[in-house]
């Protein structure tokens, strides 16, 4: 390397800077903190008894984690799914031509551009024992007491925070879809017809491989979202047991103080779980891509 | 097994980490004012100069919102101080960020909370923390309007907050007590339950037409209390619970509560939607005025002795809302306060403020407007001026004041709070198979004890 | 081997008309170019065969019948794409054997015939690449490939030498050729090169503006195009306006001279006349005075290697003529033009 | 009529019709009874239209009830609706600037550990952000950002980096060195070139870029939530204040719609400047 190579480089590298102290102090620095804490180093509080890993122990040891833990992936699986089909068939409807579909695609993006709390409240409005939904069907006759309507929210099926993820994300999915489903065209379906598949061979021989890196990148990135989601499970959710997130910020408010590293704990278990579902989704995606001949 | 801090070894570390800095001009005033040594003059002109004040509170209330802005606001601008109201969503909120300022060494004038509105545990995990500014209510030119001499009953809800003497560190603001009140377009006058049984006999002909707030918050652990006091083996209803967990030993407080926790649980397969599998207690205020509107619940127990008057002027409650008594001779009734913290910025200002909120003026406008009562004494008061407080109240709806007063009871001790608000988590909430005397001794563990 | 038949085919996108009335015979066997401007309809034309479209009226028969609202799926027909549309996560031999895979065929039968095909199209050591890692030759006959396999009654092709370099469109113009001379198989592709059209093609169709204008041989079209817009397609420059003197004589700007017999012409209807640049003798001096002769000079030459074009002025106006490179004529050279009565075509004027 | 021609077809099919409808009704239709609800004075079950509406009371009343709170100084809307797009706009424009010589450098150069780095950048948007929150939390006490605009706008830079590196490295990608390159043969100077050439190409890019990222501050909640200590309010956690019991009354209805409000301005505007393709280009694997 010359001289002058040399500075530009360093010239180059420097230009990194801003964006790696943000990244690196801030994001990587909070995800030490929170692993050092959680490993029992808290000065501030008067407690160092790192490494510990009793407060690891006592939460896996803990049934109720499993159970958070299981809602929490049961909540961010299903609406991915929901919102990956839903948001598929749009993309698929959307590249048709329709009248009136320039109306159609500012709307069918709103829920991208406003806060899921927006969402919850719709979710409120809707789905609630005394929501317009159990009105309707006390109208049309069928029940006479909010009671007996359907319990929708609060429950540990979670329809509402399901209902409310896959309100949000379902545009987010159609647009990284539609955008791809733009970029392969038309041609390999036809292709496809011509040379005699029919619509179910079509979509998932010709199509879906095609559109797939769409699909990974922002399925990764909602079921990312959903395991960390607070407001919806909080506020929607069933209560006790709680989804992870919730149970984190819960002993973050304990009047015991002390608990707090037991929700670092928590926030690290959230971390891993995440990394370790989205790293194997990654690897099996990416031998799937090796096999497709994408690199 | 996880290794058990206690608080108290917690607050030793911090004491000994972080020494209560101090900014010393600010130190010097605070020294000068507790000891009586401050003119009030000098602390208005003090006042002045810092030109600002912090009061975070619960921001729930848009009744108490409009108030602050509308009238506190001006009132502190003609002192030349201009509030700066900050809502939060849970008490607690502010009590951390004070806990966590001081032990990042901000100390005496170095905060960034000037006042909070506070009662209860939280007032009591400022005082264990050492975090008060001080003793500085009964300095006050207006705590002339309220009664100290503790030889008078009366003066106990002004010197004890929930049981724990507050030693003057934070001025009374508003009384309220624990009501009911019923949708009477769905429950005929005969059936509304004057007591815990008669609830139980009406959950059971109608289910599900019932809930209470879910503790930890406040309105729930209140109707805990008000169960645990009436189930009362020894039918000393509120007494032994005024006593500190220091006092009380656990088995002792396990045999205490354990009536009332067990028909708590005797009554949630009839609470709201446990016909769905689990019951569903609303997690605040609105979420029960929600309930208790749509007909879901016949009934809404909360702090509110004029919540109906005030509901049905903004249309928060059902037209046929009144209130009634419930449950009898154990309606808790209590004060809640403004506590200055030991790091306030601005404490010259938030003394001002404290005093103003103390006066008679503002007592009637906050009556007025936001419907909370007095938290000034009557009887301390020139009789027009108890008048002009009488006249502003919204009203009470389908009770008198003075059933109210015969059946009023007093707060749980602080420090019992948690543990019964503990063993209602782990026996109702999460259906622990543990004793509730094995859950008490844990709750007592982890509190140090 | 099929027959097709297109019968009053027409074609309308929104209130655009993209196919006015278009019939169409293409015999068995027959390799037909459809040649027009972008935008003409011919690729319409050839996709409403395939079936990706439906026409709006019109019926379309392959060997008598009606396949208008057949699915494309049952047409068996193929289709070759401009830009190939090979499934780009498939390699070569999936691909291939994607046709016959979704009509179920067995998996033994579907690896002989990959072999064969792919033999057939010189890509058997291709076989488990990827499209993006062939070059455009090699995707073209993977596309070809991929669509023989499927044996189909009718292969169509959208500009298939569009997208090639000049070496290669000569290499698959040939491929192409042979290959649809070994299978027989009725071929249709659309083109807007009619250098290519006339060069592959049995009939050329010439499509302007959604109508047909001309269905005819290579060689009648470019030499008895039936319009004037024809003529300019295929490449005609020498075209003047002129007045019909008597059933074989015309005059234009250029000068009089004879023409074929006109027998459903009459004497004074304006005519166009067409001179093609090939057709004219370039005569230096002496000059002789034999049939049409035009007298001028050479105003440009472009050399062609192995032909040479000449601009010749004469009479103020401007002709080409091409003839071999076998000599060189200098501009500013005097030179005599010599006009042979059936080398003149005769257009409405 | 034989089928298995609807995917093809340029035409929806009759179920992709009823589709488009139902998506529709469930993506708007819940805003109608906010509407309702935020024009009621008192709305109980089982009504299908409001007992008593705001109008009706709005005289009667002492205290501004409804929309007279909701646009009042007292419910803070203007407030949090001012710190919510200043905070955007802050983050948009130091996120730019930290993100474009990156992108630049990730679109043109090679370098050792490149793919690392990448993967570095995008880690933030899969690291649940409840952990980010909690964590930053303790370090921002400690620093004494916690509470503070610049804690939250320096906070809203890391879900914000990931979309912005990868749009604009996009369009670096897109633009090519053709331009740079005929600039400079034509004779301009480097600054001559970024100001005439480089940043008028990028431009749609770039507006894609910040457009999308002030979109994502906009909506971010956890970390204002956590952050903010509730010292500083915007619109997603002033709204979240309103809710959080799972009640949604008069005056929450009204904020609702607000809170809806900028996400709409930001669809019309995004939607006349941005395709959809450059949107996409944001999630490319």
């Amino acid at each position: 390397m010359t001289a002058r190579e040399r500075r530009t480089r360093i010239l180059q590298m420097l230009q990194l800077i801003p964006i790696l102290s943000v990244l690196v102090i801030l994001f990587g620095g909070a995800l030490v903190m929170a692993l050092l804490q959680s490993l029992g180093f808290a000065p501030w509080f008067g407690i160092n008894t790192f490494p510990d890993f009793s407060y690891f122990g006592s939460l896996w040891g803990s049934q109720t984690f499993w159970v958070s833990l299981w809602l929490t992936l049961y909540y961010a699986t299903v609406s991915t799914l929901l919102a990956l089909v839903f948001g598929t068939m749009l993309a698929l409807a959307l590249i048709k031509a329709f009248p009136g579909k320039w109306l159609y695609k500012y709307l069918y993006k709103l829920p991208l551009m406003i806060p899921y709390t927006v969402g919850i409240a719709l979710a409120v409005i809707m789905l609630s024992s005394g929501g317009v939904l159990s009105r309707i069907v006390a109208f049309a006759g069928l029940i006479d007491d909010p009671g007996q309507f359907p319990q929708i929210l609060k429950t540990h099926y979670g329809w509402g925070i399901i209902a409310v993820y896959v309100w949000k994300q379902t545009p987010f999915i159609t647009l990284a879809v539609y955008a791809v489903l733009l970029g392969i065209g038309r041609e390999t379906e036809e292709a496809a017809a011509i040379l005699g598949a029919r619509r179910g061979a079509i979509f998932f021989r010709v199509t879906l491989p095609q559109i797939l890196p769409g699909i990974v990148s922002s399925t990764l990135i909602c079921f990312a979202f959903n395991v960390g989601a607070f407001e919806a499970p909080f506020i929607l959710g069933g209560g006790f047991p709680d989804t992870l997130p919730v149970v984190a910020w819960r002993y973050f408010n304990d009047a015991d103080y002390t608990l707090q590293l037991q929700g670092m704990a928590t926030v690290v278990s959230i971390g891993i779980v995440a990394g370790v579902i989205l790293f194997a989704y990654l690897w099996v995606y990416r031998r799937y891509e090796r096999r497709m001949g994408r690199h | 097994m996880k290794p058990k801090v206690s608080i108290l070894s917690l607050v030793a570390a911090c004491a000994a980490t972080s020494v209560w800095a101090a900014d010393p001009d600010d130190a010097a005033f605070r020294d000068a004012f507790l000891s009586g040594n401050a003119d009030w003059a000098a602390v208005e002109a003090r006042a002045a100069e810092e030109g600002g004040v912090n009061i975070y509170y619960w921001g729930g209330n848009d009744l108490l919102n409009i108030w602050m802005d509308r009238v506190v606001a001006p009132a502190m601008a003609e002192k030349g101080v201009t509030l700066n109201p900050v809502r939060i969503t849970g008490t607690k909120d502010a009590v951390d960020l004070v806990l966590a300022e001081k032990h990042s060494g901000k100390g005496i004038g170095q905060g960034s909370v000037d006042m909070i509105w506070i009662n209860g545990e939280n007032f009591a995990t400022l005082k264990r923390q050492d975090a008060l500014f001080g003793s500085f209510a009964q300095s006050l030119p207006n705590s002339v309007n309220l009664e100290w001499d503790e030889s008078d009953p009366r003066a106990m809800l002004n010197v004890r907050d929930f049981g724990v003497p507050n030693d003057s560190a934070e001025v009374p603001w508003s009384g309220e007590q624990y009501v009911c009140a019923v949708n009477s377009a769905r429950v005929a006058d005969e059936d509304v339950p004057s007591t815990f049984a008669e609830l139980k006999s009406y959950l059971e002909a109608n289910p599900g037409k019932f809930t209470y707030v879910k503790p930890p918050h406040y309105l729930g652990n209140t109707f805990v209390q008000e169960a645990v006091y009436a189930h009362n083996p020894d039918g000393t209803g509120a007494t032994p619970f005024q006593q500190s967990v220091d006092d009380i030993a656990p088995e002792e407080l396990a045999r205490l509560i354990a009536p009332g926790i067990e028909y708590l649980q005797s009554i949630e397969p009839n609470l709201l939607d446990a016909a769905g599998g689990s019951p569903r207690y609303p997690e605040d205020n609105k979420a029960l005025d929600g309930l208790f509107l749509n007909g879901e619940i016949d009934f809404s127990c909360k702090f509110g002795l004029y919540a109906v008057a005030k509901g049905l002027e903004i249309g928060t409650y059902p037209e046929a809302a009144k209130q009634f008594v419930f449950p009898e001779n154990t309606m808790i009734k209590n004060k809640n306060y403004l506590v200055i913290p030991g790091n306030a910025p601005n404490s010259a200002a938030a003394l001002v403020l404290a005093n103003w909120m103390a006066s008679v003026d503002s007592q009637v406008s906050k009556l007025e407007s936001v419907g909370m009562p007095s938290g000034i004494d009557g009887w301390k008061l020139s009789a027009e001026d108890a008048e002009r407080i009488v006249n502003a109240s919204p009203g009470l709806i389908g009770v008198t004041q003075a059933e109210l007063d015969a059946n009023a009871a007093p707060d749980t001790n602080a420090t019992l709070v948690d543990v019964i608000e503990a063993t209602w988590l782990e026996v109702i909430e999460r259906d622990s198979t543990a004793s509730i005397e094995e859950v008490v001794a844990t709750a007592y563990a982890n509190l140090g004890k | 081997m099929t027959q097709v038949r297109l019968d009053s085919v027409r074609k309308q996108f929104g209130n655009f008309v993209a196919i006015e009335n278009l019939d169409l015979d293409i015999s068995s066997g027959e390799l037909v170019a459809l040649l027009g401007p972008s935008g003409c309809g011919k690729t319409t034309t050839l996709r409403m065969i395939s079936g990706l479209e439906r026409p709006s009226n019109g019926a379309i028969f392959f060997d008598g019948q009606d396949v208008s609202e057949q699915a494309v799926q049952d047409r068996n027909v193929g289709m070759v794409f401009q830009r190939y549309a090979l499934f780009p996560h498939m390699t070569v031999e999936k691909n291939v054997a994607f046709g016959p895979s979704v009509r179920g065929e067995s998996k033994a039968e579907i690896a002989r015939r990959i072999d064969e095909i792919l033999e057939v199209v010189q890509l058997t050591p291709f076989r488990t690449r990827f499209p993006a890692q062939l070059s455009g030759g090699q995707m073209q006959r993977v596309a070809v490939a991929r669509t023989l396999i499927t044996k189909p009654s009718i292969l169509m092709m959208d500009e298939p030498l569009a997208n090639l370099d000049t070496k290669l469109r000569v290499e698959m113009r040939r491929f192409i050729r042979d290959l649809q001379q070994q299978f027989g198989i009725t071929t249709i592709f659309v083109t807007h090169d009619q250098i290519e059209a006339m060069e592959l093609a049995d009939r050329v169709a010439v499509i302007f503006d959604g109508q047909l204008a001309q269905y005819d041989t290579p060689e009648r079209i470019y030499r008895y195009p039936r319009s004037l817009e024809v003529a300019d397609f295929m490449g005609a420059t020498n075209i003047y306006p002129g007045k019909l003197l008597s059933r074989n004589r015309v005059r234009t700007a250029l000068g009089e001279f004879d023409c074929p017999h006109q027998n459903d012409r009459s004497v004074g209807d304006p005519v166009h006349v067409l001179l093609r640049a090939e057709a004219l003798d370039i005569k230096t001096r002496p000059f002789t005075s034999e049939g049409s002769v035009l007298r001028g000079r050479i105003m440009a030459r472009d050399f062609f290697g192995a032909s040479v074009t000449y601009r010749v002025a004469c009479n103020d106006q401007e002709i080409d003529v091409t003839e071999n490179a076998r000599r060189m004529l200098d501009v500013g050279d005097d030179v005599q033009l010599e006009i042979a009565p059936e080398q003149v075509w005769l257009l409405n004027g | 009529m034989a089928g298995g021609n609807d995917t093809l077809s340029t035409r929806l099919s009759p179920f992709q019709k009823i589709y488009l409808l139902l998506v529709a009704g469930f993506i708007v239709g819940p805003f109608l009874p906010v509407i309702i609800q935020s024009l009621a004075f008192r709305w109980a079950w089982p009504e299908l239209l409001p007992g008593t509406w705001w109008l009706e009371q709005r005289e009667k009343s002492m205290l501004p009830l409804a929309w007279d709170y909701v646009l009042s100084p007292y419910s803070r809307v203007w407030e949090a609706t001012v710190n919510t797009v200043f905070i955007g706009l802050v983050v948009t424009a130091i996120c730019l600037a930290i993100c474009l010589p990156v992108a630049r450098l990730l679109a043109r150069e090679s370098f050792a550990g490149k793919s690392a780095f990448e993967f570095f950048l995008s880690l933030p948007l899969i690291v649940p952000e409840a952990a980010i929150g909690i964590a930053l939390l303790m370090i921002f006490i400690r620093l004494g950002l916690a509470g503070s605009y610049a804690g939250i706008i320096i906070a809203h830079l890391i879900p914000t980096i990931p979309y912005m590196v990868r749009m604009l490295t996009a369009v670096y990608q897109g633009l090519g060195r053709d331009f740079e390159e005929q600039a400079m043969i034509l004779g301009a100077r480097p600054l001559q070139i970024l100001w005439r050439v480089t940043l008028p190409m990028l431009l749609p890019g770039v507006v894609a870029g910040a457009l999308f990222t002030f979109l994502v501050s906009t909506n971010i909640f956890l970390l204002t939530f956590f952050l903010g200590q509730g010292q500083v309010i915007t619109l997603p956690t002033l709204l979240f204040s309103k809710i959080s019991g799972g009640n949604l009354d008069t005056t929450a209805a009204g904020i609702t719609l607000i809170v809806t409000l900028p996400g709409i301005i930001l669809l019309i505007i995004s939607e006349r400047f941005i395709k959809e393709e450059a949107f996409g280009k944001g999630f490319g694997s």
